[in-house]
């Protein structure tokens, strides 16, 4: 079963390069499965780890095909397909291949989260790196070339010291394998877990991304396809707060604590900046992408916090953020195939002649700024109550983002549907409908419900504090 | 300690300095033949001090081998000349990077 | 009762243009009533409460609906209801109304989270439901760029309030470990010490009261908040919203009962606050900035109830201030609608005459407002008074300054009075009265302007309020004043409320003195808070944005640079790479001196 | 310092300094010639006869007569042809070569002798033929095997080279032999 889940997108993926015609609706077909399967998992969730399946690969390097989805991997089991699923119903006129790539990362994007053991994980890790690079380079806006190069120097540069330090985590300690349960048994103490939990911790600040490694993420979103379904992926791909919580952190917690203090400072550094900068952007995605950084650095704030209830806060974040922050890009897709531009602005006056669409944009937008009720809010607010304990400066620092994001937030939307009535345009159609009315939905169940979430991850987060010994 | 391996060290300094400014492959080799024989006198004088013959026997295998590799040396000089009728080393820099 | 308004909002929202005519007000309206009697029938069956465990880890999503909470609600859904009746008159020839009722509908049920909540982040989400009907509802126009910015400014200035809300969660969830209001109420009864750091979190808890009611120095946002349709800044912004803070203060009374210093500044602010109103409304022009000054004023008195730990005054007060200012704001709203949508007083006067129903209205509203014995608000106001005096946190002080600024409340309620009614119309058109069924809410409101004063009389008659109150409140040692001197100081108070009507109808008919037309500019612009803040605070922050976005471009450039430098360095390498063997030649060499080199030295 | 051994140095000195700076190519595989004589004759006083009189033999006779055999066939006597592409070189040569002299000089300098010179000489048996073979033919007999194999396939492949159809094709050879006329 959770092999199907992992690899089903995949495949159909396959089929979608070679034929890409009928890549829309394979994709949306197995996306579907995916999640119904997903969903299973996650109620099948409890404290420990379901489904779990292990095969050797390479029995003598140690190196294990396995995979299980605890709390948190179920819930992204969950999310992850369906993001892709809600994209493929929004997006209108994507290249057929660019479908089928979308769909080749929904399978790596699953690997990451699923897999228990480090280089399967890495391998995931970076297979996933591929689609994505061809999404941008081969799709991509006018700058492309710069933006695909920075993205690839970036995370390269990130992953490669990340091997080095795999390698060190297994043969310093003297684990028997690669498999997390392995790795933790024998971990690795002193300088090593120093210097290895720096590579780690550089990696996957890139990725998460943690300032001053952001720079890649504004020109990346700014030139990806116009549709936004490569910008989905591409937030979905925003793995590094859950590579802190599944591997850094717990493989070497001594080292963390080490780091801890300037990791919570540079997160809630992150937060506030982006936020701040968000507020000056004129155009829809380098508004979008610094706002999705700034909660990305309150993610990571939950994560450093150390604690159970922060940790399971910036998952759920993680997790609620992709699919407003995806929502959005598809949003900003929606746009532009209507107005022809991403600059914010021309398009005063929505409300007016395209209310149902005016109303899904507040929807996302209000999500987006952590409205209780609405996604947003329980992520951000379990972070905060983690955050606090482990740094009330911090936290204030980083909560003054939620002032800011008020402010870019409502600003954009003002721009946009407020004001006097401009050009005419299409209300929401067809399959338009389909992906405002689910995303309305999974927004609004989570916001009302967070449970449905909150309750699996907080069982993985205590996990994740025990290996980091007590806490809270 | 013999003296003979300063001026070995001489010797071997000279065919430094010869390599490196000399332009005609054939006079390179000279440079390198006349650093080989430095690098054997201060084995030969090493072998003295320590009464080591096996020294000796190692100075020996190294004149073998610098036949060899005259040998070998020359004739790609010759070769190299065939095609570029220079023996000048700085013409065979294809290899540049 | 909360699912009620919600499926009035739903229905509304989503098939909203499907209803005809009237019928979406009418729908909306029983769905208040709805809750209204619910909340009556559930109160009188002792209370309910509600819970869901574990909706967030750890934290029970909690609903109570014990006295205090029943309190409230009657007044959100009693007044609320009175509100969405007149709006249905208000809002006749909107084209857009489904859409108003539904916010109103999603307003209603948002307030009544907040009041049922019995766990801070339940009533968090409440606190900010009620903020994005706010925000919606004063951007009700959104064509105009001005209503737009007003929504955005009163939403964001909240936000600042509501981030102390959350830390202040943050902190009580650090220190205790859960946030159920009733099982903080228990620790707190039975530890004996506090633990530290409690201050700070009532602080920050306060911080966000402070936004939401528009206290100082977060008040900018309320007379702007006048930008949308009438009904709205009566529901939300003088009867209900922003009395949520308020309702915090009294809600957590067992917390703030337990810290003077914070109930100090509670007190202070409070007081500050209502002097501030007070004085800027005496120089607004706008018929609802006045009565939106006058509301911050009143505001910051129950703030002031509340800090001196008169927490059923506070309450008392809210109701009856609720009343009366609704009413007020609906006459207003009455005068507006009569008038084709002028607001502004130097085009009114004299319509006593053309509007006998809603004058008669305002008189209530005004008197009530400037506290005229007997009527409601000179009972809860001198209560009020009277508490700073007797109640643990309060002052000499405090009473001197509540009692100016009683006078002065009595001074622009009767400008208020006087330009709009007395006096000649300066405006053009023949104003017309309102339809019953915008006259109708307005005489309950009148009715209950005028007489709710009574359910709670000082001693020796009866006190409701506070007996019904008094089980969900924290219990104070209060010293009793003794009878003769509590009346000895509503006799006094109402000389003062007296003499400020006698001086308002006296100035404000004839001709100003100088000396008030100078005071007046400075409190026309409330003494440029705004502009104060605009510039140092929002224009700053403003161009920061832009300079850290081209940081962050320098950033990048920087980023870009290193690759630069990386690839210069590349290409004088392999300029290195002449594929002159002798220059490899000459490296080998030197590499060998400098590994022979280190090997001597070490 | 004995006489001889003054002698010695001095002339190997200059000898192999004639073999480095010479700007005729004769002269410097004369002086490089006359180098490795004293040099032999210094193996000699070393208690290294065998080994002094195989470098009498093998390298200033058989090697070096090779070098100028080569140098006569084409034509090369002139050493430096052209233009340096390289003049920096010739500075930073000199100082590098002489700088590790320094080091070098520096490294020796600190080495003691760790036998008295008589025991050193007796243990050395002279360095004669005997003495010699029977290690070479002993220990290191297999290291004998290989350099006898490398210098048979060192002669194979000295003749590959040389031979002139090996590695260029006819079209090839005619353009060179162009470019050469």
């Amino acid at each position: 079963m959770i092999h199907v889940l992992i690899f089903l997108p995949a495949l159909a993926g396959l089929v979608a390069l070679v034929y890409p015609r009928w890549a829309q609706s394979l994709g949306l077909l197995a996306t579907a499965v995916s999640t119904v399967l997903g969903f299973g998992l996650l109620l099948g969730a409890g404290s420990g780890v379901a489904a779990y399946a292990e095969i050797p690969l390479l029995k003598d390097a140690g190196v294990y095909y396995a995979v299980g989805a605890d709390g948190v991997g179920a819930v992204f089991a969950v999310v992850i397909p369906l993001v892709v699923f809600m994209a493929l119903l929004a997006v209108r006129e994507a290249p057929g291949r660019m479908i089928g790539l979308a769909l080749l990362m929904t399978t790596g994007l699953l690997g990451i989260f699923l897999s228990l053991d480090l280089v399967l994980f890495y391998v995931f890790y970076e297979a996933t790196l591929i689609p994505s690079l061809l999404l941008l380079g081969v799709y991509g806006g006018r700058d492309r070339v710069r933006a695909l190069m920075k993205f690839a120097l970036f995370t390269l540069s990130g992953s490669l010291l990340m091997l080095a330090a795999i390698l060190a985590a297994r043969f310093v300690g003297g684990a028997e394998s690669f498999l997390l349960r392995d790795l933790l048994a024998a971990r690795i103490g002193g300088a090593a877990a120093l210097w290895a939990f720096a590579a780690f911790a550089l990696a996957f600040a890139i990725k998460t991304p943690i300032f001053p490694l952001h720079v890649w993420l504004p020109d990346f979103h700014a030139q990806n396809h116009p549709s936004g379904l490569a910008d989905v992926m591409g937030t979905l791909y925003k793995v590094g707060v859950f590579g802190f919580f599944r591997w850094a952190i717990p493989l070497f917690p001594d080292a963390f604590q080490a780091f801890q203090p300037y990791l919570l400072f540079l997160a809630a550094f992150t937060a506030l900046w982006a936020a701040w900068i968000a507020y000056a952007q004129n155009d829809w995605k380098r508004m979008l992408a610094y706002g999705a950084l700034s909660h990305m650095g309150v993610a990571a704030l939950g994560v450093f916090s150390g604690t159970q209830i922060g940790a399971a806060g910036a998952l759920f974040l993680l997790a609620a953020s992709a699919i407003y922050t995806g929502g959005l890009f598809l949003f900003a897709g929606w746009m532009h195939a209507r107005f022809g531009s991403l600059e914010l602005g021309p398009t005063s006056g929505l409300a007016r002649h395209a209310p149902a669409l005016a109303a899904f944009g507040l929807i996302l937008f209000l999500a987006m700024v952590g409205l209780p009720g609405l996604a947003g809010f329980p992520g951000e607010f379990l972070s905060l109550l983690g955050i606090w304990q482990a740094s009330p400066w911090l936290a204030l620092l980083g909560f003054l983002a939620v002032i800011a994001a008020a402010a870019y937030v409502l600003g954009a939307y003002q721009r946009l549907f407020h004001g006097p009535p401009g050009k005419i345009v299409a209300e929401l159609g067809g399959p338009e409908w389909g992906f405002a009315v689910l995303a309305t939905v999974v927004i609004v169940v989570l916001g009302v419900y967070p449970a449905l979430f909150s309750t699996p991850i907080s069982e993985a987060a205590k996990a994740f504090v025990s290996v980091l010994g007590g806490g809270q | 300690m013999s003296d003979f391996l300063f001026v070995s060290a001489a010797l071997f300094a000279l065919g430094v300095y010869g390599v490196l400014t000399r332009r005609s492959a054939i006079l390179i080799f000279m440079s390198v033949e006349l650093m080989l024989g430095a690098a054997n006198l201060a084995l030969v004088a090493f072998a003295r001090a320590y009464g080591s013959l096996e020294a000796q026997t190692v100075g020996l295998l190294v004149i073998a081998l610098a036949a060899a590799e005259v040998a070998v040396g020359l004739g790609l000089v010759v070769a190299v000349f065939r095609m570029r009728s220079s023996t000048a080393v700085d013409d065979l820099s294809e290899l540049r990077g | 009762m909360i699912l009620l308004p919600l499926l009035g909002f739903l229905v509304l929202g989503l098939w909203g243009r499907s209803f005809k005519g009237q019928s979406a007000g009418v729908l909306a309206s029983l769905m208040v009533l709805g809750s209204f009697v619910l909340t009556l029938v559930l109160l009188f069956g002792g209370g309910a409460s509600f819970e869901v465990k574990d909706w967030l880890p750890g934290i029970p999503f909690a609903l109570l609906l014990d006295n205090l909470a029943g309190y409230m609600a009657l007044i959100v859904t009693g007044i609320g209801f009175l509100i969405h009746v007149y709006a249905i008159g208000y809002m006749a020839d909107d084209p857009g109304k489904s859409r108003f009722f539904a916010y109103f509908n999603f307003f209603i049920a948002m307030m009544l989270t907040l009041v049922l909540a019995d766990a801070y982040p339940v009533m968090f989400i409440g606190w900010e439901g009620v903020g994005l009907a706010s925000f919606l509802l004063i951007g009700f126009w959104f064509e105009d760029q001005k209503n737009a910015d007003s929504a955005r400014k009163a939403f964001i200035v909240n936000r600042i309030g509501d981030l102390g809300f959350l830390l202040g969660m943050a902190l009580l969830y650090s220190l205790f470990g859960t946030l159920q209001i009733s099982e903080l109420r228990e620790i707190m009864e039975k530890s004996l010490v506090l633990p530290a750091g409690l201050g700070l979190a009532g602080l920050l808890l306060f911080i966000g009261a402070i936004g939401k009611s528009a206290q100082l120095p977060l008040m900018v946002w309320l007379p702007d908040a006048m930008a949308g349709p009438t009904p709205v800044s009566a529901l939300i912004h003088a009867a209900t919203m922003v009395t949520a803070g308020v309702y915090l203060l009294a809600r957590s009374s067992f917390l703030y009962a337990n810290l003077p210093d914070v109930s100090y500044w509670i007190a202070l602010i409070g007081l500050l606050t209502a002097l501030y109103g007070a004085l800027s409304a005496l120089g607004q022009w706008d018929i609802k900035r006045i009565v939106a000054y006058s509301t911050i004023s009143q505001l910051g008195y129950m703030f002031l109830a509340a800090g001196v730990g008169a927490y059923w005054i506070a309450l008392f007060h809210v109701m009856t201030h609720a009343f009366y200012k609704a009413l007020l704001f609906l006459s207003s709203g009455s005068v507006i609608h009569a008038l084709g949508g002028e607001q502004d007083v130097r085009k009114m006067g004299g319509l006593k005459k053309y509007l006998p129903q809603t004058h008669i209205h305002g008189l209530i509203g005004a008197l009530s407002l400037a506290g005229f014995p007997l009527f409601a608000g000179f009972w809860s106001k001198d209560a009020i008074l009277a508490s700073t005096l007797n109640y643990p946190f309060g002052g000499y002080g405090f009473y001197l300054v509540g009692l100016f600024t009683a006078f002065l409340t009595a001074l622009y309620a009767m400008r208020w009075y006087v330009l709009v009614f007395l006096g000649d119309f300066k405006g053009q058109g023949h104003p017309h009265e309102a339809p019953p069924v915008m006259a109708w809410p307005n005489h309950l409101l009148a009715v209950g302007a005028a007489l709710a004063g009574f359910l709670a009389l000082p001693e020796p008659f009866w006190n409701l309020i506070e007996r019904f109150l008094a089980p969900s409140l924290w219990h104070l040692e209060v010293e009793p004043l003794g009878t003769a001197t509590e009346w000895g100081l509503l006799l006094l108070s109402s000389v003062v409320a007296i003499l400020g009507l006698f001086a308002g109808y006296r100035l404000f008919l004839g001709r100003l003195p100088d000396a008030y037309l100078a005071f007046q500019r400075a409190a026309e612009s409330a003494f440029y808070v705004d502009w104060l803040y605009n510039t140092l605070i929002v224009g700053p922050l403003k161009e920061l944005a832009f300079g850290f976005g081209l940081a962050d471009r320098g950033l990048d450039r920087g980023y870009v640079r290193l690759g630069g430098g990386v690839g210069l360095l590349g290409r004088l390498l392999a300029r290195l790479q002449g594929g002159y063997v002798r220059v490899y030649a000459f490296f080998v060499v030197v590499a060998a001196t400098v590994f022979v080199l280190w090997g001597v030295v070490r | 310092m004995s006489a001889f051994d003054f002698i010695a140095t001095v002339l190997l000195l200059f000898t192999g300094f004639i073999a480095v700076r010479s700007q005729n190519a004769v002269h410097a595989a004369l002086g490089l010639a006359a180098n490795f004589v004293v040099l032999g004759t210094v193996y000699m006083s070393l208690d290294a006869r065998f080994l002094g009189w195989v470098q009498i033999i093998v390298y200033a006779g058989a090697i070096m007569v090779l070098f100028i055999f080569v140098v006569m066939l084409l034509f090369a006597a002139r050493a430096e042809v052209g233009v340096d592409p390289l003049p920096w070189l010739k500075n930073w040569g000199a100082a590098v070569a002489a700088v590790f002299f320094a080091t070098l000089t520096y490294a020796l300098s600190a080495a003691k002798a760790p036998l008295a010179g008589t025991t050193a000489a007796a243990l050395l048996g002279g360095g004669t033929a005997k003495a010699v073979g029977s290690v070479l033919w002993g220990t290191w007999l297999y290291a004998v095997l290989l350099v006898a194999a490398l210098l048979l396939v060192a002669t194979v492949a000295a003749v590959v080279l040389v031979h002139p159809d090996q590695g260029q094709s006819r079209a090839e050879r005619e353009a060179s032999r162009g470019g050469k006329a």
